[in-house]
């Protein structure tokens, strides 16, 4: 679901304020070329995890703790999975656990630096 | 409101079944993909819709009248596809003013603008267009007449990518700006999978599913990993199409009602779990093999 | 979206008209036609010889039989050609159902039979007068008043139309099956030769007798008006029934 | 032989269809919907202006020219004959008198009358009370009515010729008569009752009328039959 993840990103990184209206279905379908029943099922989805609220007849507003919401979910999903996958492709190397948490020390300290 | 009702459809062409009992409905204002393979029924189909042809057995409804030799329904409906033909005395131009008069919700200002966007030339003829040309004008009369019910058959036939590109978003804007019930009839799923709202498959005359695109795109998995793992994760599940890879890899694509615990431990294990698109998953259910055109190659 | 509806002489109109503007080229070999039947006929349409005592008698008639003949023929052939599969398919490319397509069919054999029919009695003049003009020798002209005139055209107008609805009955029964393309022509001559042969009179002479010796115009009228109201609702019951755009 | 003459119309038949297969086909390839309608409008308005025009060329009807209809060819035939039977020649029509001739001084004492014309001829002889030695010759003809039209005018009239004592009565040479005639179209004949194939035709002789002085003496020659008239 392209659409739900793009608003998570861009409430993220903020285009959209706590309680500031999102897009609207027909919005979201012109500017991707979708059919807007797909895009009204990527917001009602995030509506589900309550990132989203409605407003009758006003539209999709971001809610209070939209941006919690979404750094946990990305963290105990996606977070997780990377990290799954980055063991699984140790184990394939023999790369040992120490020499892997050395790896992502270092990686952690060039992020820091920029 | 349904706009299409069809129960128990059969069409028989000289005692070669085309359609065998194909029962399924259409809601108002949805945009649904008619898929399937070559010479399965596919436009036969839409043209008992559209009220050209009987059908042979079953029952039909369109804005809850039969279609054949209906005038509402025809008043209602346009059927758009490449042997679409108009008066060889009449100019393109002219022809955009005859399909004024007929259809009511015509725009002439939409036909207007979409004829001076492809270049065509008001004095030419139909007939006389290039294939790509021929289809993109019948576009613009399927788009322009705003009919309630609008039946694509294949319209980008010919089409180079660029006008396939800029029809789909026409087609859109167009639908968002004045919705209406459209089926779209296509070989290329892919490229319209996004304008769907609804998939319909056909498989020899019978219906293998009717769903919505979201529900398609999570509706089967690929797994791809060693053979004896992936074969003991997807015993016991119809796979739908395999793959082998290397020594002993396979792919494999079956219906996706895992648990999310057992996917976790397939990953653990190695199991590569990929999303499979709808356009390959329909691929893989209307092929008669499973293991597709290499079958053929492999078979000695 | 809303449903619009339409009722069954509103879509017929709009027909007839597209019918007019895509047709156009029959009434382009119409003038043809006409033309070449007006060259045919300079020779006079018939002629008879006489003689007396000491002296011989040529007379050549001039009117426009060979050019409404041709006409006729014109008409029989674009009743015909309506009929086939590419000018049915387009009506169904806009708005139709069968029954419209073919009583806009009618409407436009009925303008080409008055268009056709005019033009041939007036082509008629023409000829009297080229040939007044062009040949040697004064033409003499028997009751060709204003009254004849107007009575030619609307006969000439039946004939036309008379033949235009046998055009069209046959053009159906073609649609049906290819077969009738051998069928129709071999009863058509067969019945003639066999009759012949067997000294009978034969039953299409007989039938074309029915029509053209019959002196009284109001029967005249009715007999056309009912075999034309036969022929067209036979082939409208037929075209009814068939399925296009295969 | 029979079978080619029944052939013979079919293969033409399908001739003349052919060609104008050919003909609609033609005319439809490169005729646009312009050239069409120009065509359309410029062969009506020919045929129109032909029609405003017929009247003035074609004499119609013939009666301006004395060829009128002649409603009943037989009364007026009798007629005719009655009065030249009776010498009431003012009483005839003028439009039967083809010829007026007269020879004066005519010294002898009797002439001779013959034709040349071997069926025979058939002369009216009035004479005349007083001898004025001029022998006057009418001659009256009723020769050609077509289809109820009077075309005799344009048959020339026996030719007279008097040679010292004898008149001969010759007939003209072999004419040919070449006529075009605008006939009503088929539709109209239909009801008219007119026809195309054989026009009603009659023809009936030429009478030689003459008068003679009182004195002279007939000699009847040959192929001549000679009727006084009492008057």
């Amino acid at each position: 679901m392209q659409i739900a993840d793009w608003i998570e990103s861009e409430i993220l990184n903020g285009h959209f304020e706590n309680d500031g209206k999102v897009y609207s279905q027909y919005q979201l379908a012109e500017m991707y070329t979708i059919n807007p029943a797909t895009a009204a099922k990527g917001l009602n989805l995030l509506v589900d995890e309550n990132i989203l609220y409605k407003k009758r007849g006003l539209g999709m507003f971001v809610s209070g703790d939209a941006k919690e919401i979404i750094i946990n979910k990305r963290k105990n999903q996606t977070l997780k999975r990377l990290v799954r996958e980055l063991v699984l492709e140790a184990n394939r190397l023999q790369i040992s656990e120490i020499e892997l948490i050395e790896m992502i020390k270092m990686a952690n300290n060039q992020e820091a630096e920029q | 409101m349904r706009v299409i009702e069809c129960t128990d459809l059969t069409k028989t062409y000289l005692r070669k079944i085309v359609l065998d009992k194909l029962s399924f409905s259409i809601e108002e204002n949805k945009i649904t993909g008619l898929i399937g393979r070559n010479g399965v029924g596919k436009t036969t189909l839409l043209k008992i819709i559209a009220g050209f042809i009987k059908e042979t057995s079953g029952q039909v409804k369109v804005f809850s009248e039969r279609p054949y030799n209906n005038l509402n329904v025809s008043l209602n409906s346009i059927f758009v596809d490449d042997q679409m033909s108009f008066p060889p005395a009449i100019p393109l131009s002219e022809i955009l003013t005859v399909a004024g008069n007929f259809y009511p919700n015509w725009d002439r200002e939409l036909a207007k603008r979409l004829f001076d966007y492809f270049s065509f030339d008001p004095k030419s003829y139909h007939n006389r267009l290039s294939k790509g040309k021929t289809s993109t004008f019948n576009m613009i009369i399927g788009l322009a007449s705003r009919c309630p019910l609008t039946i694509f058959d294949e319209p980008t036939t010919g089409m180079d990518a660029a006008v396939r590109k800029d029809f789909y978003r026409a087609l859109l804007k167009d639908y968002i700006a004045y919705p209406r019930t459209i089926i779209l009839s296509s070989h290329h799923l892919d490229e319209i999978e996004d304008l769907l709202e609804d998939v319909l498959l056909i498989k020899d005359g019978k219906k293998q599913f009717q769903m919505s695109i979201s529900e398609l795109k999570e509706w089967a998995i690929g797994l791809k990993g060693t053979t004896e793992e992936v074969l003991n994760l997807t015993d016991g599940k119809e796979i739908l199409f395999k793959e082998y890879f290397g020594v002993n890899t396979i792919y494999a694509v079956v219906k996706n009602d895992f648990s999310e615990f057992l996917l976790n431990k397939a990953r653990l294990v190695g199991v590569e779990i990929s999303s499979v698109q709808p356009s390959d998953l329909c691929v893989y259910l209307t092929s008669e093999t499973k293991g597709g055109i290499d079958d053929v190659f492999n078979k000695h | 979206m809303s449903l619009t509806s339409i009722n069954l002489w509103e879509t017929v109109k709009k027909q007839y008209f597209f019918k007019l503007k895509a047709n156009i080229d029959a009434f382009s070999s119409l003038i043809g036609i006409q033309l070449l039947a007006l060259l045919f006929s300079f020779g006079g349409v018939g002629s008879v010889g006489m003689g007396g005592g000491n002296f011989s008698i040529n007379i050549k008639y001039y009117s426009a039989d060979l050019v409404i003949g041709f006409t006729l023929l014109w008409a029989f052939v674009t009743a015909i050609t309506i009929t086939t599969k590419p000018y049915r398919n387009h009506d169904f490319t806009f708005v139709t159902n069968r029954l419209s397509s073919s009583l806009s069919n009618i409407l436009f054999l009925l303008t080409a039979s008055i268009v056709g029919s005019i033009t041939a009695i007036l082509a008629g003049n023409l000829l009297k007068i080229l040939a007044h003009i062009l040949l040697d020798g004064q033409i003499y002209s028997i009751n060709t008043g204003i009254q004849e005139l107007v009575m030619g055209v609307c006969v000439t107008i039946f004939y036309v139309f008379f033949v235009t609805s046998i055009g069209y009955f046959i053009g159906t029964l073609v649609q049906i099956s290819k077969l009738f393309i051998i069928l129709i022509p071999v009863l058509f001559f067969g019945t003639l030769f066999l009759d012949a042969s067997m000294q009978k009179e034969p039953f299409l002479v007989n039938v074309f007798t029915f029509y053209t010796m019959e002196s009284a115009l109001s029967l005249f009228i009715i007999k056309v008006i009912v075999t034309v109201a036969v022929f067209f609702t036979a082939a409208i019951s037929i075209l009814n029934r068939m399925e296009v755009r295969r | 032989m029979t079978v080619m003459t029944a052939i013979l119309p079919l293969v033409i038949l399908i001739l003349i269809f052919g060609v104008f297969i050919f003909m609609v086909r033609l005319a439809g390839k490169f005729a646009t919907p312009k050239v069409t309608h120009w065509l359309l409008f410029l062969y009506i308005s020919v045929l129109l202006l032909g029609t405003v025009f017929v009247p003035f060329i074609i004499d119609d009807p013939m009666s301006q020219k004395g060829m009128g209809k002649v409603v009943d060819t037989d009364r007026e035939f009798s007629d005719l004959y009655s009065n030249l039977n009776k010498g009431e020649l003012d009483q005839i029509d003028a439009k039967y008198l083809m010829k007026e001739s007269s020879f004066s001084n005519y010294q002898n004492q009797t002439i001779r009358v013959e034709s040349s014309n071997n069926d025979g001829s058939q002369i009216l002889i009035e004479r005349k009370a007083v001898n004025d030695d001029t022998i006057e010759a009418f001659i009256f003809g009723n020769g050609l009515i077509i289809d109820g039209y009077d075309f005799s005018r344009k048959l020339k009239p026996y030719h007279l010729e008097l040679m010292d004592n004898t008149l001969t009565i010759n007939l003209p040479h072999q004419q040919d008569i070449n006529l075009l005639i605008a006939k009503a179209d088929f539709p109209i004949r239909q009801f008219t009752g007119e026809s195309i194939i054989n026009p009603s035709f009659s023809t009936g002789d030429q009478v030689v009328y003459l008068r003679i002085p009182n004195n002279l003496e007939l000699i009847a020659g040959d192929h001549v039959f000679l009727e006084f008239i009492e008057k």
